[in-house]
């Protein structure tokens, strides 16, 4: 027993006197649910940031993504005291309340992955994986590549209400417009509530309602995903053509088929690892919290504040296809 | 009738539940090919001992021979394959199969998976049942087959696994004459083809005609075995009595006073028609008639259980409409359901909640309980009734059943009706307290209650009742004055008559 | 010859009980929290917690009465959801906060007296009954909602964060609403006539006990009080979505079972059910902020309402035969 | 008598014509409802519920339920694509025994839950709903199997066979519907599950091993929903702890009770089952094909079983109290 007791306190030792010990700040990621394979790949970028500064980090999530479900877990990091929470919001409003007590602790608030859109001023700041604002244009440009800029396309979206979704949605519409995409014309928007199921159907009803459809652009990984599937089942890839927001390792099988030629996506991997250096830097005063700032992360270079405390950890999408899809392991 | 080995011997059969010995040091010879009557009062152990004969219930002493060899009837099953059939009044059976797969289930041994052989299922089925001479389309779910059908599988099944023994539990109660003709029948051939039968009944006229020996039972013992012609009904009536009713029975001298309860037409069609009666102040109305008569029914109307369709009821002079149990009780009346454990007790609850269940008003006069006036009310009624318990706080189903129902009739008589409806109120009862039941009964009528007094049992109606009705059918049949009223009278009426349906 | 079952010590009939279980499990559940995490202990944090689940242990409670009365309901959380989405939906469309909540309350009434309907006039098991409700509620606050949230007005947010002697208001209301619940429930003869009528119906029918009325007035009771505790937490987020309260019927029953309310109706306590919360609370405020994965917690809660039921079947099969 | 059965016959005959009204009204407004490849989508959006409403009916004759289905399903699934993903040199065809085993021993927890301990199984199985849910959390560490896991033959069950090219998965659910039929018609155990629903009193005394079949049907229900696991592996190409199965079981319970099963016990038929299913499949097929959005599923989905109850009620008219039901 004493034994025991004195190893510990000689690894606690040990570990105190670790250079800057003291000042590691503890960082904690609340996913929107468990299992969603999205986020393993982004709680990969905080743990190996995390293993490089100062920072010790932990991963919660609640079992199932409804709006309140977070609640009970941001109550119990800010009885930890923690310092930072980073949080990929299920609800664009549901959280106001518990986040406002959050940062009256002190605590650092950013959303990761998706924004409380019109209640900004209860987060105090925001990393998007991409241009949020140039997301539509590039799923456009991508589907008008695949079919040649001519014919009809559909958007297969999440739910309704999603407030990216919907805000990628405007942007395709908007670059639609363009005369190079005259001969293109968008004729559903359906949502599959992010359930492969529904999805499932949702396609198929897209396909007997528009049997002349040439391209799906379905802007989420569970969408895309269950697209790519009705197209590979019905065997009519070479008709039809399916991109979307996808994970490697989910349509890895479709672009290797031939099913998918290409999709798009960001790296899950980048918005942990800057948030954890954001959070660190601002905690030691190397970065500041204001719109124009900047700061320098490894890998990534200089980053910028933008309007609306938020920080893009990249300019562009990446594009995944049969040459490239096996050098990604998320 | 051939004396030959006895195909079932039973010797010193005991039984006891929880302490109580219902059935005592039972010693009985069964010939083949005989039909046997058991007799006896309700609780008298009949149908105890019959449960035990097939299986349903183990004795606590005592040894059964089957042809000769001692066996173990340790379940139905185990009867089943012995050759022993219990038919119940009722037949247990499973209404969403088709009478041919009711015929066999449970029999043979195959395995789980082994095939229904469907075509030749069918094919016995139907060849048992033109053998017992009755049609009925084997292929039908048993659901809607009138009870004297379901009797024709239950006997059916009982030959199908080569019974030796078949035992009827009192199964002419629910049927027509007609139908009880048809049993008969049956049953004189299943005599004929060397196979003995168990029959229990407490109409002797039928036991006359039909059995070759009766066995009388009283208060758990066995009390003669003879021949049905050795026995006059008399005698019979006094072995199963044991003693002159007046022993314990006695008609309290209660002044008669004014009619409390007048029923006037009283029709809910399917349960009973046109009945009509009054009840006075003091006066012991009985209402007999066999089982399945109308006689709980028309009690159920009046009490607002079951409100009947036409027909008026006056209290004290006032006609009135009961809709609800409620209605009732605000007028007066009381009412002691004849199956206490399914409409009587609160078998978890306290005695004392129990006692107090009626009179919301008076232990709860602003809808809080106080505890005081219910403690009170509830001892008592403990001490009045001599009801014998541990303390009122016991869950009542830890009381023996003479004093649970004691504990229900004190439930009514707190709330001082005018009017009071017992059904069965004696039903499986020690016979001790019983005669208390009795003294109080009596005693309640003194106090110019009026009480309508619903028995089978004809000694309690004899020696009780200031008039006898009688129903069959859903009729009144008749009324008998305390001073005419006999045993043959009152079963005479009770006997439902062919052309009683023809004449309505 | 007649032989009288002796009654139960007096030590025995107050300690053997369900309740005590509760109550045992309830002090090992914070023992085992606070050696989980010590940031456990801390009365406010408790009480914050509790006040994330006052809404459902509002509900629980009466639930537990309709439990007793020998009925289930599982769809008061999707009530929740219905009520409170016609709530804000109404008061978004420009209808008088007072009407709004009136047709609040209103529906929550009407979806009670449906499971009513149902469940009295026609006879159908409540349990298969209001799993169709539960469905059917929630659907239509599908329907209504969208998966929109629609915001409620600012001075409306914020239940929770009025506090009455540095106690949360959805908290004080749970300890009122348990008070005056368990009086009635204990002291009154309509709480006792809802005993009666779980132990036995067709006796209490015969006791001129109105088991219709009992079971109504239960049903539009858990329809009114589901409403409530919907606008309730629709205040504590400030905004409505048709997934509010989702998955909570579960945290209703368990609080009920573990606090030894029989299944079969007859038996259970408002103290049962009350301690019951408090230690559900404990027990996944205590995993939460040892930052255990949430499907332990499912687990742990899965196991919790396996192994109520059994200790509850048992103790009520020991003392009561 | 002829009412029970000839009502009955109405009610699978009824089942039909709902199906045949609703694809008639749903294909004049939008003629390509009445497509082959419309049939297809159909085809291959009912297997699932298929298989498990089968085993569902069986527990539902036997009068108890089983709520917990979807997580059996998910465990299973979960653990068969465990062995894939980290045994990827083992036959893809030991996934089903895998599949079927766990479903089997997770559903034989359930039975002995209910004979052991004499508990309702509504409530048993609404605690397993969630103990088997969590534990397939643990099991995965909350992570999803990805579809490069699943073997390509596993997954091309969902999409083809040498049989007019129809997939594996619908003759399979063909396969448990016909064996279910035969099962319930001519087995003596089969014809004892009904025997036990409608009267368990009367069944123990012929002889009926009343706790044998419990422990059976709900072994039956688990074991089919651990067989629909590994085809939704197959039909999905993943398993996801937190959504493979979940939900599923009131979809099954609407398909079981429109499909005339009675809650009661000891009715029900495997083709009113089989064209309950269908309905369900025929309205998820509809509503976006006619621009409903999906939110109103759930609504209808209520409906049904609400509307179902009351034809069950009006066809039976018993008045039981619904907890002599769960008692039983």
């Amino acid at each position: 027993m004493l034994k025991k007791s004195l190893i510990a306190l000689a690894t606690g030792l040990a570990l105190s006197t670790g250079a800057f010990a003291q000042d590691k700040i503890d960082i904690v990621f609340i996913g929107k649910n468990t299992g969603n394979p999205y986020f393993d790949s982004l709680t990969k970028g905080f743990v190996e940031a995390c293993q490089k500064i100062a920072c010790n980090f932990e991963f919660v999530a609640p079992a199932t993504a409804e709006a309140t479900s977070q609640i009970p877990f941001i109550e119990a990091q800010i009885q930890r005291g923690v310092d930072v929470i980073a949080i990929s919001p299920n609800s664009p409003d549901a959280l106001n309340q518990v986040f406002d007590s959050a940062r009256e602790q002190g605590i650092l608030v950013m959303t990761v992955n998706g924004d409380i859109t019109g209640n900004e001023s209860h987060r105090d700041l925001t990393i998007l994986p991409t241009d949020f604002t140039k997301v539509g244009a590039d799923q456009v440009e991508m589907v008008g590549s695949l079919i040649g800029y001519e014919g009809e396309i559909a958007i297969l979206s999440a739910t309704t209400e999603a407030p990216d979704q919907n805000f990628w949605i405007e942007g395709m519409k908007e670059a639609l417009k363009d005369p190079k995409y005259s001969k293109m014309t968008l004729v559903a928007t359906v949502y599959g509530d992010d359930q492969p199921e529904k999805s499932t159907t949702e396609m198929e009803a897209l396909l007997s309602n528009y049997p002349d459809l040439k391209g799906v652009i379905a802007p989420t990984t569970v969408g895309v995903a269950a697209a790519a599937q009705v197209v590979q089942s019905r065997g009519i890839a070479e008709q039809v053509k399916v991109t979307g927001l996808g994970l490697p390792s989910e349509m890895r099988d479709f672009v290797k088929d031939g099913t998918v030629e290409a999709f798009q996506l960001w790296s899950p991997y980048n918005e942990g690892w800057l948030a954890a250096h954001f959070a660190v830097d601002l905690k030691a005063g190397k970065a500041k919290n204001e719109v124009g700032s900047t700061f320098e992360v490894p890998n990534l270079g200089t980053i910028t504040i933008n309007e609306g405390n938020s920080i893009n950890t990249q300019s562009a999408l990446t594009t995944f296809n049969a040459q490239n899809i096996d050098e990604f392991d998320f | 009738m051939t004396e030959s080995a006895p195909l079932l011997l039973a010797r010193g059969v005991t039984k006891a539940f929880a302490g109580v010995t219902v059935l005592r040091d039972v010693d009985l010879d069964l010939h083949k090919g005989e039909i046997h009557a058991l007799l006896g009062e309700n609780g008298a152990g009949k149908s105890t001992f019959a449960k035990i004969v097939a299986g349903v219930h183990r004795p606590t002493r005592g040894k059964l021979s089957l042809n000769g060899r001692q066996v173990d009837i340790s379940s139905p099953l185990v009867a089943q394959k012995l050759g022993v059939t219990l038919i119940h009044q009722e037949p247990i059976s499973f209404p969403d199969l088709s009478v041919a797969e009711n015929l066999v289930l449970g029999q043979g041994e195959q395995g789980w998976f082994s095939r229904v052989p469907w075509a030749e299922m069918t094919r016995e089925a139907r060849r048992q049942m033109d053998q017992l001479g009755v049609s009925i389309d084997v292929t039908k779910p048993m659901r809607g087959l009138s009870i004297a059908d379901q009797q024709m599988v239950e006997i059916g099944r009982a030959l199908a696994s080569g019974s030796r023994l078949i035992i009827m539990d009192e199964p002419t109660a629910p049927l027509t004459p007609k139908e009880v003709d048809t049993l008969f029948g049956i049953v004189r051939r299943l005599r004929g083809e060397g196979r003995t039968i168990i029959f229990i009944s407490h109409r002797l006229e039928e036991v006359r005609a039909l059995c070759d020996r009766v066995t009388i039972f009283r208060d758990g013992s066995k009390v003669a075995t003879d021949a049905i012609e050795n026995l006059d009904d008399a005698e019979i009536i006094r072995l199963m009595i044991g003693r002159p009713l007046k022993e314990y029975m006695h008609k309290h001298n209660a002044s008669i006073g004014e009619v409390a309860l007048e029923v006037e037409g009283l029709t809910l069609p399917g349960r009973f028609q046109d009945v009509s009666f009054q009840v006075r102040r003091g006066e012991i109305v009985g209402l007999g008639g066999l089982v399945g008569a109308g006689r709980t029914d028309v009690a159920c109307a009046i009490f607002g259980i079951q409100p009947a369709e036409s027909g008026s009821l006056k209290v004290n002079g006032k006609t009135v409409d009961i809709r609800q149990p409620d209605d009732a009780i605000a007028l007066g009346l009381a009412f002691v359901p004849e199956d206490r454990a399914v409409s009587g007790i609160f078998r978890t609850l306290s005695v004392e909640q129990n006692i107090t269940a009626a009179i919301p008003g008076r232990i709860a006069p602003r809808g809080f309980i106080r505890r005081a006036i219910e403690k009170l009310l509830a001892a008592d009624s403990v001490r009045k009734l001599r009801i014998r318990l541990a303390s009122v706080n016991q869950p009542i189903g830890e009381l023996s059943g003479g004093n649970q129902q004691k504990a229900i009739l004190a439930r009514w008589l707190l709330a001082e009706p005018g009017i009071l409806i017992l059904d069965e109120p004696t039903r499986g009862i020690d016979i001790g307290v019983k005669a208390e039941f009795y003294d109080i009964i009596g005693e309640l009528a003194e106090q110019g209650r009026a009480i309508l007094l619903i028995s089978s049992e004809l000694p309690e109606l004899l020696a009780l009742c200031d008039r006898i009705l009688v129903m069959a059918e859903g009729r009144l049949t008749a009324e008998i004055p305390r001073a005419e009223a006999t045993q043959e009278k009152v079963m005479q009426a009770a006997v439902p008559r062919q052309q009683a349906g023809i004449a309505a | 010859m007649q032989e009288v079952t002796p009654a139960r010590p007096l030590w025995h009939v107050i300690l053997v009980r369900p309740e005590t279980m509760t109550f045992v499990l309830l002090i090992a559940a914070v023992v085992v929290a606070s050696q989980l995490s010590p940031y456990f202990l801390d009365i406010s944090y408790i009480l914050r917690s509790f006040t994330l689940s006052a809404e459902f242990a509002i509900v629980a409670l009466v639930l537990t009465m309709v439990i007793i009365a020998g009925e289930i309901d599982l769809s008061p959380a999707a009530n929740m959801a219905l009520s409170a989405c016609l709530f804000a939906w109404a008061q978004a469309s420009g209808i008088p906060m007072p009407v709004a909540i009136g047709i609040g309350l209103l529906a929550g009434l009407a979806m009670g007296a449906l499971n009513a309907f149902m469940v009295i006039a026609l006879q159908l098991p409540s349990i298969i009954v209001t799993i169709g409700t539960l469905t059917l509620f929630r659907g239509l606050a599908q329907i209504i909602a969208g998966d929109k949230s629609i915001r409620v007005p600012d001075w409306f947010i914020g239940i929770d964060k009025i506090l009455v002697f540095g106690i949360p208001m959805p908290v004080v209301i749970f300890v009122l609403a348990a008070f005056v619940l368990g009086l009635i429930l204990a002291g009154t003869i309509f709480g006792r006539q809802i005993y009666q009528v779980g132990t036995n119906e067709v006796a209490a029918r015969y006791a001129g006990i109105r088991t219709r009325r009992i079971k109504l007035v239960l049903f539009l009771l858990m329809g009114l009080v589901a409403a409530v505790a919907g606008m309730m937490t629709a205040s504590r987020l400030g905004s409505v979505r048709y997934d509010l309260g989702l998955g909570g019927e579960l945290q209703m029953v368990l609080m009920a079972m573990l606090g030894g309310t029989y299944i079969f109706g007859g038996r259970g306590t408002i103290l049962g059910t009350f301690l019951a919360a408090w230690l559900l609370v404990v027990v996944s405020t205590g995993m939460t902020v040892a930052n255990l994965l949430p499907a332990i917690q499912l687990t742990v809660l899965g196991v919790l309402l396996i192994v109520a039921i059994i200790a509850t079947n048992f103790i009520y099969s020991r003392t009561q035969r | 008598m002829n009412i029970v059965r000839g009502i009955l016959m109405r009610r699978e005959t009824g089942i039909a014509l709902m199906i045949l009204l609703l694809c008639l009204a749903v294909g004049l407004y939008k003629p390509q409802f009445l497509t082959m490849n419309q049939l297809r989508v159909i085809m291959l959006l009912v297997p699932l519920v298929m298989i498990v409403a089968m085993g569902q009916m069986l527990v539902l004759v036997a009068r108890h339920v089983d709520l917990s289905v979807g997580s059996m399903l998910g465990l299973s699934a979960m653990l068969t694509g465990m062995m894939f993903r980290d045994l990827p040199q083992i036959p893809w065809g030991v996934g089903f025994i895998v599949a079927i085993g766990t479903g089997a021993l997770l559903g034989l927890a359930n039975g002995a839950l209910v004979t052991i301990f004499k508990l309702p199984a509504i409530i048993v199985t609404l605690g397993t709903l969630n103990l088997y849910r969590g534990l397939t959390f643990i099991v995965s560490d909350a992570r999803q199997v990805d579809r490069q896991f699943v073997p390509s033959a596993v997954k091309a069950m969902s999409q083809t066979s040498p049989i007019f090219g129809i997939p594996w998965i619908i003759f399979m659910a063909l396969g448990v519907v016909l064996a279910t039929y035969w099962f319930t018609l001519h087995t003596r155990v089969g014809r004892q599950i009904f025997a036990l629903g409608s009267n368990p009193s009367a069944a123990a005394l012929r002889g009926v091993k009343v706790n044998q079949i419990t422990l059976l049907v709900f072994s039956i229900s688990g074991a089919l929903s651990g067989l629909a696991g590994i085809m939704y592996a197959s039909r999905w190409g993943f398993v996801n702890p937190s959504n493979t199965g979940a939900g599923f079981e009131f979809q099954v319970i609407a398909a079981v009770v429109i499909g005339g099963v009675s809650i009661n016990g000891g009715v029900g038929t495997v083709p009113g089952v089989m064209l309950g299913v269908l309905l369900l499949g025929c309205v998820a097929a509809a509503l976006p094909l006619l621009g409903i959005p999906g939110t109103a599923q759930g609504a209808i989905y209520g409906a049904i079983i609400l509307i179902a109850l009351l034809i069950d009620r009006s066809v039976r008219q018993q008045g039981i109290a619904s907890l002599k039901w769960m008692r039983a």
